[in-house]
């Protein structure tokens, strides 16, 4: 895959290069705060944004946001400069840019909500831009897909959070976080606490790729190195984190909670480093190790005690540390090299001798060696796991493994294509420019130098964001040394197991990638089986529903019609048949025999001229009902309508085919038709029936004959009605002849002028 | 020579069918009628004669086009309407002149609007489509 | 008594006749159109600011005292349905010009595009059932001009499905204000509510009420009636499509909402029970109908289904945060769904079709339009701050609020399904390079008469939706006053009184 | 009367209904005639058929001296009528222009030129095309 076109002179860098001033700026800012927050445990602005649904612009700086502003606007910086180099000539970059910061944005914006609604607002945007930032590469159709994959994916998460969020501010009535502390008993002892928990977990672990939402993670790479470097190893995938330590207070501790963030972690973090062994693309090799740590960071939140968050916490800033440079390192290679295959990559580290050295100090911090920031996330994660309240076997055993696998996935990463064979496509590579080294080397290095003042790290970062959002008098502090014990004998054993599933790797690659083809199903497949299958129904829905046909509208329209109104009416019971009224006059009888066979004529009939005829009589009659019945405007109005129609009928019929050379339609669909016609026939003459009983209030027209001559000067009621009482109508009623008139003849000159 | 009996004779009734649709407009406020009848009797009438002699010939004696018929007719009728808000009262309300014996009022006005708009659309369609 | 409600009505019918008293002068008919359009919005802004301080405001035409008279009554509905209403006929008015040449022949189209806003208008502001019924012929005529004023094929085609099935429901509606009238002896609306208030034939007026719901169902486009939509709304020129699509089904919502508040109150277990099983059906097949679609246009004429959905959700659901969450979700739909029915245009404009098969490369070139696509698709699609994801909280919170989960759950669905839809435009018509066998490639100079309005009004959703208080406090106060028709009563039965 | 008049209207619902839901455009167009004028009928019978006297005040009057039929029903179906009628003409052309533009009355075939149907494109197709 070609990341980057050819070099575009056109281009302007400027606003890029400009743009890592606003994650500098704001690092240099929040590093400020480091002391003040470790004092005084938080700082907090709040101002209204749509207070009527209690949503707050309120945000707090405390200990663990600070450590995530830290490391989204510190990574955020280098990675700027990486990208600019990386990204040299590529005709959008400016955009890259946008999106990159804006992400940045949210995501700080994310990590400092003191409201549950803004925070979702904040995730829902990064969603959004890491929509963007993985479709970058907008000409590659994978790019396309996985981008939208990963939209979908956290996007249906976020749904469910949002759900969650809402259920809970129905609960407790507030969605600030720092009030809804004051409410957990509330809110475990609720009916509602479970289901939740549900919709929370599923926001947390789509965003945060835990099994069996881990599919779209990988795919995700097919966005440019910095932003997985970004997103994917350091920022968006730990929002998930994030938010679970946020609310391991308010929701966390219950046996529901501890149970499935620990299986769930611990079968992530095995899942990850089992395929991360199994994998030979670079990149997807980190992707899985990602799925890997956050199955980790995952599982050490579903505990409660101190060293577990703790481990928790400590893994996350590890992690965040080597995989960024880790991620830089191998985007650095590919650009150098043009391949990400770990076989066509060896002996590149006497000609990039910066990128070797950034790769083996974030390395060995993933692998845990001693002195390495890693080493020491590896002893508290162990002293964690041993306290975990449920499960701590499986914890530990998860650990270990995924330790041990960690460490020999680091060597093949680092040490392989830097200090192997030297590959044919190693011998063209370049150091390549500063702005490229110079993010890993410089993320690599903070990953040494932590290692080396572990009580430094654990005072101003770990301790503060750990109290966060884990109220307890137990001392926190990091250690290079704990004295021998059970964790540092894990250490060892990690240490040893690693080695040997570094030497033994061939044949366990081969082994687990049996293994893995093996397994029938993926969760990728499972998501596209969805995809697929709401695609079939929908199709099948639309073409069953709309499918062309206007008797099949008509049909359905006027059945539910009849249905809906026809139970309402039968179940009213009020339809009492009977004559009532007047009795009819012989003659009046006889023309309405007239009109029902009239309406046969025209049903029956398949000549034109008959059925004018038919509708004629049908007309006719009604006419002389109005005017019998005390109604000489309308009489008179029924019959020149009549006339008129006729005169057009006359012209424009005429110029239609006859109806008789119309086919019959099947039996079927008469009998349908049939049904139809007379269920609403039967319908409309229940309906009269049934309104007849009630004696119509006349109070409205007792007030037009009082007031027609008297007020409004005219002896024809019906008139003053039309042109004063209710002359609104009319005007209405003449726009709309208007507009008839106006739209037939825009049809009949069109004809003229498109012929 | 029957044609121009013919043409004769359809002249005189349309003429005359002219008359009867005005009658009909000025006594509707008291007696059964009102512009939409009149609006109808005049249009078939007008249709009559389309249909014996042409759309030429309606053209022609109309002499304007029937869509500035529905124009004015759309104006005369929303203006009768307008006479009230000037006095300030609401839109549509009745004045009538002289206020006592209430010989004329804009009820009258807005008939004769809806006389031309009826007439007029009829016609406008009419005329088109035998011309096309 | 307040003038100040006839000036929407008015003035676009003035517009009308002064250009169809301009027949012959198609310059002069587009300036009398536009400066129409700006008229009418200004009207529309001074009566929503008189709603706003001094409440309902009410008009006996013709000073004939309700019930005896019509009664127009604007309400917090009222305004902010007309509010859209100025907005859109003048966004609509400005896209149009752009387009001209498709109309020029078509003399009549911008009378008919006046009559279309002033029967809109007509809709919004009267207080009187047959008034209504009277308003929705006008619009009903004006919009199968409209809807037919290209002459092509496809037209045709769409048109008979689209009048036929309109004019179903038209019959129905005045069958059903027959049968209300003989039940009841008035059609004035405050004045019903007051009737059925102490009416003892309480089933046969729920008979009645399925009537209406039927008639006005058809022209909302709720399940199952709304097969005319999606069979004409592809076909007529981008500006009408757009007021169409932002208007016409939304007059059926605001008649539902009217009538299913103020006059069909007796019997809310069932009309509101049957409105809510079908607002859950009508968001799922609107949204699977769109999934379906591989043109631009179709999708979104679908999409228009599945939201309407959700509007009669809020209805149904008849709590106060409800029926803010449908007022919300129907001011902004108004306003997204319009603006991307114009940006469809600038697409086809482009690329020269609406098959998404067929589109591409609009993200490379075209980079604006691809700013003023995505922010009202993913509005529509729910993402906050954008003034969809407002709209989708409130109804999702009242659904909750009341426990309905199944129906929360639907709309969750039906919310992702939402985004799947807008994605699959965004990336087949502007990520995706352009394929061979498309048309495009040629540049298109952005037109300013259509890329103004496409701008406002995605401005527009952006500040609806960054602030959402203001519309919020609106359409909560509309719901309230819905919730408690005794206001609206009063000012249309107890003043104005000669 | 009144439930006379209720078969009567209700036979004419259902011959309209009937003829609606043929594929033929003008029997359509007849059904749709049927129906508008049974809609009438049942607004005039809605509205009470007691009285059978005109509602016409007599000369030398201020107000009827007896019972006179229910003006209001009247004005209602004089209003429906005549939009009835504008949406009438409007059909007749546009079934006429749709026949000269579609070659059929026969709504079956009018739409088989146009099927809606949904074309294929998911994650799949869109893959194939990787590379581009």
């Amino acid at each position: 895959m070609k990341e980057h076109p050819a070099h575009d002179p056109s281009t302007i860098y400027w606003p890029g290069r400009l743009s890592a001033l606003l994650p500098l700026l704001l690092f240099i800012g929040a590093a400020f705060q480091v002391p003040e927050i470790q004092k005084n445990g938080a700082l907090a602005m709040a101002f209204d944004w749509v207070p009527s649904l209690n949503v707050r612009f309120d945000v707090v700086l405390d200990g663990l946001s600070l450590l995530f502003v830290l490391i989204i606007t510190g990574i955020g910086f280098l990675v700027t400069i990486y990208a600019d180099a990386y990204l040299a000539g590529h005709r959008q970059i400016n955009r890259f840019f946008v999106y990159l910061q804006s992400f940045l944005l949210s995501m700080v914006g994310l990590v400092l909500s003191n409201n549950l609604i803004l925070l979702f607002v904040f995730w829902e945007l990064t969603t959004l831009f890491s929509f963007l930032l993985i479709g970058f590469q907008n000409e590659s159709a994978t790019a396309r897909d996985s981008a939208r994959q990963a939209l979908l994916v956290t996007g249906g998460g976020g749904l469910l959070l949002l759900v969650g969020i809402l259920l809970i501010g129905d609960v407790t009535g507030t969605y600030a976080i720092s009030e809804l502390q004051g409410h957990t008993e509330r809110l475990h002892r609720d009916a509602r606490y479970l289901p939740i928990l549900i919709c929370l977990l599923a926001g947390a672990f789509t965003k945060s790729a835990q099994f069996p939402f881990h599919f779209w993670l990988p795919n995700a790479m097919a966005a440019p190195t910095p932003v997985s470097a970004f997103l994917h190893s350091a920022t968006m995938v730990k929002a998930g984190i994030y938010l679970l330590a946020r609310l391991h207070p308010i929701m966390g501790g219950t046996t529901a909670w501890m149970t499935t963030l620990v299986v769930v972690g611990a079968v992530t973090a095995l899942w990850g480093a089992v395929v991360a062994m199994a994998k030979t693309d670079l990149k997807s090799v980190l992707a899985h190790t990602t799925i890997m740590a956050l199955g980790i960071m995952t599982m050490f939140l579903g505990g409660r005690t101190t060293p577990a968050l703790t481990a928790a916490i400590t893994f996350l800033l590890v992690h965040a540390l080597y995989k960024s440079s880790l991620f830089m390192v191998v985007g650095s290679i590919d650009h150098q090299t043009g391949t990400r295959e770990l076989a066509e990559i060896g002996g590149i580290g006497r000609r990039m001798p910066f990128t070797a050295a950034a790769a083996l100090m974030a390395a060995l911090s993933m692998a845990g060696f001693p002195l390495f920031l890693g080493f020491i996330g590896k002893e508290i994660m162990y002293k964690g796991a041993l306290t975990e309240d449920v499960f701590p076997g499986l914890a530990t055993t998860a650990a270990l493994l995924s330790n041990a696998l960690m460490a020999a996935v680091a060597a093949t990463v680092a040490l392989r294509p830097f200090w192997g064979r030297e590959t044919p496509k190693a011998l063209t590579a370049r150091e390549a420019p500063w702005a490229i080294w110079f993010g890993p080397l410089v993320v690599g290095a903070i990953g040494l130098g932590f290692g080396l003042i572990p009580d430094w790290v654990s005072r101003w970062l770990v301790e503060p964001a750990v109290r966060a959002f884990h109220a307890t008098g137990e001392d926190i502090t990091l250690k290079l040394f704990y004295g021998f014990n059970y964790p540092l004998l894990l250490s060892v054993i990690t240490m040893t197991l690693g080695a040997v599933f570094y030497l033994a790797r061939q044949w366990l690659r081969r082994t687990l990638v049996r293994f893995l083809t093996a397994v029938p199903m993926t969760m990728e497949k499972v998501y596209d089986g969805g995809v697929k299958a709401t695609l079939a129904i929908a199709k099948w829905q639309t073409r069953r529903l709309q499918n062309g046909s206007l008797f099949q509208y008509l049909t359905v329209i006027i059945g539910t019609t009849v249905i809906g109104v026809g139970g309402a009416l039968l179940h009213a019971g009020t339809i009492r048949v009977g004559w009532s009224g007047p009795p009819v006059p012989v003659w009046l009888g006889l023309l309405l025999v007239c009109m029902l066979v009239g309406i046969g004529i025209v049903v029956r009939t398949r000549s034109r001229l008959l059925a004018i005829c038919g509708l004629g009589v049908i007309g006719t009659g009604m006419a002389v009902i109005f005017l019998t019945y005390g109604a000489p405007d309308v009489g008179l109005t029924q019959l020149l309508v009549e006339t008129l129609t006729l005169i057009f009928a006359a012209i424009v019929l005429l110029r239609l085919p006859p109806i008789e050379r119309h086919h019959r339609p099947g039996f079927s669909r008469m009998a349908l038709s049939l049904l139809v016609a007379v269920g609403s026939g039967a319908l409309v003459t229940g309906l009269m029936m049934a309104v007849q009983h009630t004696e119509v209030d006349r109070t409205i027209t007792a007030f037009y004959e009082q007031a027609s001559y008297l007020k409004a000067h005219g002896r024809n009621i019906v008139n003053v009605i039309l042109v004063d009482f209710r002359s609104l109508d009319t005007l209405g009623e003449i726009i709309v002849v208007a507009a008839s008139a106006l739209s037939a003849l825009a049809l009949i000159r069109g004809k003229r002028s498109s012929s | 020579m029957t044609s121009v009996i013919l043409k004769t004779a359809t002249r005189l009734v349309g003429a005359l069918v002219l008359v009867l649709s005005i009658y009909l407009l000025w006594r509707g406020h008291h007696a059964p009628g009102g512009g939409f009848i009149a609006a109808l009797v005049a249009a078939t009438g007008f249709a009559l004669v389309v249909l014996a002699e042409g759309p030429g010939v309606v053209r022609r004696g109309l002499r304007i086009r029937p869509q500035y018929l529905i124009g004015a007719g759309l104006a005369l009728s929303m203006g009768a309407g307008l006479v009230g808000m000037i006095r300030q009262q609401p839109f549509l309300t009745g004045v009538w002149w002289p206020s006592t014996s209430a010989v004329a009022g804009t009820p009258l006005f807005f008939d004769t609007g809806v006389f031309l708009v009826v007439l007029g659309a009829i016609l406008t369609v009419l005329l088109a489509l035998e011309e096309s | 008594m307040s003038n100040l409600l006839i000036y929407p009505i008015l003035l676009p019918f003035g517009t009308a006749a002064a250009s169809l008293l301009l027949w012959r002068k198609p310059a002069l008919q587009q300036a009398v159109s536009l400066a129409g359009v700006i008229g009418q919005l200004a009207a529309c802004i001074v009566l929503f600011s008189a709603v706003t301080e001094d409440g309902i405001q009410v008009l006996q035409v013709g000073n004939w005292p309700a019930p005896y008279g019509i009664s127009l009554v604007a309400d917090h509905l009222s305004v902010l349905m007309l509010m859209v209403t100025g907005i859109l006929g003048t966004a609509a008015a400005f896209y149009a010009r752009g387009e001209l040449p498709d109309h020029l022949r078509a003399k009549s189209f911008h009378a008919l595009f006046h009559v279309l806003l002033g029967g809109l208008s007509g809709a919004f502001l009267t207080g009187d059932l047959f008034n209504l019924y009277v308003w929705f012929e006008v619009m009903l005529m004006a919009s199968f001009g409209l809807m037919t004023s290209g002459q092509r094929r496809a037209q045709f085609r769409g048109a008979v499905p689209y009048v036929v099935i309109n004019l179903l429901a038209t019959l129905l509606f005045l069958m059903g204000l027959a049968l209300l009238y003989g039940l009841t002896g008035t059609l004035n609306m405050a004045h019903l509510h007051q009737k059925i208030l102490s009416h003892e034939a309480r089933g046969l007026l729920t008979a009645v009420a399925f009537l209406f719901m039927a008639a006005f169902g058809i022209k909302a486009g709720m399940f199952p009636l709304f097969f005319w939509l999606p069979a004409s709304y592809h076909t007529p020129g981008i500006a009408v499509s757009a007021l169409f699509a932002g208007m016409l089904t939304k007059v059926g919502v605001y008649a539902l909402i009217r009538t299913f508040s103020l006059v069909f109150h007796h019997d809310m277990a069932t009309t509101h029970g049957v409105l809510l099983v079908i607002a859950g059906l009508t968001m799922v097949t609107g949204v699977l109908g769109a999934a379906a679609q591989n043109a631009f246009r179709r999708i979104l004429s679908f999409h228009i289904i599945s939201q309407v959905g959700y509007m009669l959700l809020g209805l149904a659901l008849w709590t106060p945060l409800a029926l803010t969450g449908t007022v919300f979700y129907l001011v902004h739909h108004m306003i997204v769904k319009a603006n991307l029915f114009l940006v469809s245009g600038l697409g086809r404009d482009i690329n020269g079709t609406m098959d998404l098969n067929r589109m591409g490369g609009l993200y490379q070139a075209y980079p604006v339009v691809a700013v003023l696509f995505f922010v009202p698709a993913f509005s529509l699609a729910g993402f906050p701050p954008l003034s969809g994801f407002w709209a989708k909280l409130l109804l999702i919170q009242a659904s909750l609020q009341v426990e309905h989960y199944i129906v929360a759950a639907i709309a969750v669905a039906v919310g992702l399904m939402t985004v799947y839809s807008m994605v699959k435009i965004w990336i087949e018509a502007f990520w995706k390079p352009l394929p061979s066998s498309g048309t495009g490639g040629a540049a298109v100079p952005y037109s300013g008469w259509k890329m103004a309005p496409v701008c406002v009004l995605a401005m527009i959703t952006l500040v609806i939706g960054l602030g959402a208080e203001p519309v919020y406090r609106l359409a909560d106060t509309a719901a309230r006053e819905l919730m408690a028709p005794q206001v609206y009563v009063e000012a249309v039965l107890g003043g104005g009184r000669p | 009367m009144e439930t006379a008049l209720a078969i009567v209207s209700g036979s004419m619902v259902a011959g309209g209904i009937y003829l609606l839901l043929s594929q033929n455009l003008v029997r359509i167009l007849f059904g749709l005639i049927m129906l508008s004028n049974a809609v009438n009928l049942v607004i005039f019978t809605a509205g009470g058929l007691t009285h059978t006297k005109p509602a016409l005040i007599e000369v030398g009057r201020s107000v009827p001296g007896t019972a006179v039929a229910n003006a209001l029903p009247q004005a209602l179906i004089l209003t429906a009528i005549v939009i009835g009628f504008a949406l009438l003409v409007f059909m007749f052309v546009l079934f006429y222009r749709s026949y000269e533009s579609l070659g059929t009355i026969d709504t079956r075939q009018m739409t088989k030129s146009a099927p809606e149907k949904p074309h294929a494109t998911d994650t799949t197709t869109a893959r194939q095309e990787a590379g581009s």
